[in-house]
């Protein structure tokens, strides 16, 4: 059913854009966050 | 002693000094017109059949106008940024508003001639016929056109102006806001045109449609123009 | 908490793992339980994700909008709002894409092409441009109060421009073509499974957007900061070129 | 004296770069300062500063006592900058430039005449393309447009550059007349001896401070 591969694709290809861009953001921040001090991170 | 003098005084100047810079460099005459009318005939080798280029004349001679409004608006902030007039007329005290009002006043006459011009292209290399009336309606519609784009042409012109990158930012920016220009614009210029048997009254509400647009972005422009290139 | 949790709270980790919980289930709900239209068919189950992206998309840009004015109303003006403003705006720009996307694959089997001037489709395309040239407004070079000021003017600006570009091309397509594709879910005749699923959707979206947006405008903080940090070496080390200190 | 010009350890920013890390500078009314220093070290930026263009990014700064974190905009109007570049047209003539620059202040036509042969840019000169002119010569109309300003703060980048022996007296002339009027004069210069004859007080600037 080639209805499936669309389906499928749609699905698989919303999920690896929204990952990879959270993944993108979360490695900055640990990145970034790793040399900054606490008043720096008001949020922790 | 203020030596801030009344708007309306600046706004002439500004426009009168554009307007002047451009009749002592002859830049849109012997540069950018050229540019346009081989845009037009460019559009004739890719669309090389008659009738399609009598139907979709007016459709090309707008997108000819805003290829070449990109150039123009570029030149007309290059002047500008070339020795630090840009810098001066800020430390004058000149109010933004006034200079957006004034430059895209020079801008509009600029984009006025070309139109004039591709417009005679049209008529010529496309065979396009008109009535009297469509001939009205055509003028009508390039002058309402004009407004808009001169005030969106000089608003994100002069952002683009101090940016690096400017010559691929500016279309970047531009060009998504002229749609509706273009699309008003063309089916306005197909009801003059009579192109395809469009009726010349089916014509009128799209001019409405460009009026709208003028309106708001003079209004927009004014206010946006001294944040947006201030700094 | 730990020393370097990035830009995570507990607060952040409690509503990310609901997030996680919530995809699943829609994943379940969306592609498991709900039956096929009659009409669509099984390809009812792209909107599940299609739908509630656009919809995070339009969320995004108006946050967006909301914090750009609330930035340049402010007399004590914030970089806190023009942080969000702009995380959000990139957030949105995603969504826009995939919603593009999982639109023209539905659209593939739907009417059998990937693309069709459909106002719809034509206005989404115009929005995306239009946000992927805030974002690039945003990149210019100056100090952060500088972008806050141009970004903000931008963002009120595309609040102008949205409507009239999507006024005119309605009004284009209506004249030109029969609107027969033009609204693609007044077809669709929900059952009480496929309402659900779809209401999953969009609840699930905007708690991740929300999640999204508490990270990426932290990160920008972070990013903020760190070049003052690096103006503070930069001017320790113009005022050690005087030999002054 | 009133100090017209305050600046309290001010940081100014290009991109990334601090053009000013914690300038100092105290101007009285009339004074004639001279601002010196090494390429790079932040005269032209101080200049600017002061004229409203660039911003302060850290610290303080008043000027005619104008606040210029809060108000620079109501600064601009009442200082005149002479910078590198002169801020003309290149595609007009010189008398359609000076005439632009003065109608965007409230000058006269008497004023425009009198700045014209002051600078001696009237007569054939008057209608050439600003593009046309040597650099001096180009610098004369700049001044022109800057003497039809009638600022109460002159700030001068290398105002003498360019300009030959009649044209530096001249220039001096109109700076000396200029104070006498009332004004106060922040010039950066490389021409030390002209520059210092001139000065009531001489600065240096370094690493972005003055020391």
């Amino acid at each position: 059913m080639d209805h499936a591969a669309f389906i499928l694709g749609s699905w698989i290809g919303t999920a690896v854009a929204v990952i990879a861009y959270a993944a993108w953001v979360l490695r900055r921040g640990r990145a970034l966050s790793k040399h900054a001090s606490t008043e720096e991170k008001p949020w922790t | 002693m203020s030596s801030v003098k009344s708007r309306r005084t600046i706004v002439v100047a500004v426009a009168r000094k554009d307007l002047s810079i451009e009749w002592n460099s002859r830049i849109l005459t012997n540069q950018v017109a050229p540019f346009a009318a081989i845009v037009m005939v460019m559009f004739a080798f890719a669309l090389d059949n008659e009738g399609i280029l009598q139907r979709v004349a007016p459709g090309l001679m707008w997108l000819a106008t805003l290829f070449s409004m990109l150039i123009v608006v570029q030149r007309s902030f290059t002047v500008e940024s070339a020795d630090g007039a840009l810098d001066a007329l800020r430390v004058a005290g000149v109010d933004t508003g006034a200079i957006f009002v004034g430059k895209s006043l020079a801008l509009m006459v600029q984009l006025f001639v070309l139109e004039v011009l591709l417009l005679a292209t049209a008529v010529v290399l496309y065979g396009v016929e008109m009535t009297a009336v469509g001939l009205l309606e055509a003028f009508v519609t390039m002058v309402v056109a004009t407004a808009g784009l001169g005030c969106v042409g000089t608003l994100y012109g002069g952002l683009a102006a101090g940016a690096k990158g400017r010559e691929t930012l500016l279309p970047l920016l531009l060009l998504p806001v002229v749609a509706p220009v273009l699309i008003g614009a063309t089916r306005a210029t197909e009801a003059a045109f009579g192109s395809g048997g469009t009726a010349v009254s089916e014509g009128w509400p799209w001019i409405g449609l460009l009026a709208v647009f003028a309106v708001i972005f003079a209004v927009a422009g004014t206010v946006a123009f001294g944040p947006l290139v201030d700094e | 908490m730990t020393p370097n949790s990035g830009t995570g709270t507990s607060a952040t980790r409690r509503l990310g793992v609901l997030v996680i919980v919530l995809v699943i289930s829609l994943a379940l709900f969306g592609l498991q339980f709900s039956a096929e239209d009659v009409v669509q068919g099984s390809t009812v189950r792209i909107m599940y994700v299609h739908v509630p992206s656009i919809w995070t998309a339009y969320i995004a840009f108006f946050l967006t909008a909301v914090c750009s004015g609330v930035y340049l109303s402010r007399r004590q003006r914030s970089l806190a709002w023009d942080r969000v403003a702009g995380a959000s705006a990139e957030i949105g720009v995603l969504f826009v894409a995939v919603s593009l996307v999982t639109g023209s694959l539905w659209g593939r089997l739907t009417w059998g092409t990937y693309w069709v001037w459909d106002a719809r489709l034509t206005s989404t395309a115009f929005l995306f441009i239009t946000y992927v040239g805030y974002l690039a407004v945003r990149r210019l070079d100056g100090t952060h109060r500088q972008r806050a000021r141009r970004s903000s003017v931008m963002a009120l600006l595309a609040v102008l421009e949205i409507p009239l570009v999507h006024f005119s091309v309605n009004l284009w397509r209506s004249l030109h073509q029969d609107a027969s594709v033009a609204d693609p879910n007044a077809k669709v005749k929900l059952d009480g499974l496929m309402l659900f699923s779809l209401f999953l959707g969009l609840v699930t979206f905007t708690l991740l957007f929300v999640w999204l947006v508490l990270h990426r405008q932290r990160t920008m903080l972070l990013e903020d900061s760190f070049a003052d940090r690096g103006l503070d070496v930069a001017i320790a080390e113009r005022r050690n070129e005087a030999g002054v200190q | 004296m009133d100090s017209v010009i305050e600046l309290n350890d001010v940081v100014a920013v290009l991109g990334q770069f601090p053009a000013l890390a914690g300038a100092n500078l105290q101007v009285s009314q009339g004074e004639i300062v001279l601002l010196q220093g090494p390429n790079g070290a932040g005269k032209t930026s101080i200049l600017r500063v002061c004229a409203g263009l660039l911003p302060i990014e850290r610290g303080s700064g008043r000027v005619l006592g104008i606040d210029l974190v809060a108000q620079r905009d109501e600064v601009r109007s009442r200082v005149g900058l002479l910078g590198h570049s002169n801020g003309l047209y290149l595609d007009l003539t010189v008398e359609q430039n000076v005439r632009f620059w003065a109608s965007m202040v409230n000058a006269t036509e008497e004023e425009i005449v009198r700045a014209m042969s002051l600078m001696r840019i009237d007569g054939r000169l008057s209608s050439v393309k600003t593009a046309r002119l040597s650099a001096g010569q180009r610098r004369r109309c700049a001044l022109a447009s800057l003497i039809v300003r009638r600022a109460e703060i002159w700030l001068l980048d290398e105002p003498h550059a360019g300009l030959d022996a009649q044209g530096r007296d001249e220039l001096d002339s109109v700076l000396r007349n200029a104070v006498s009027a009332g004004a106060t004069i922040v010039l950066a210069s490389h021409e030390m001896e002209r520059a210092s004859a001139l000065a009531t007080r001489v600065v240096t600037v370094d690493g972005g401070g003055v020391q």
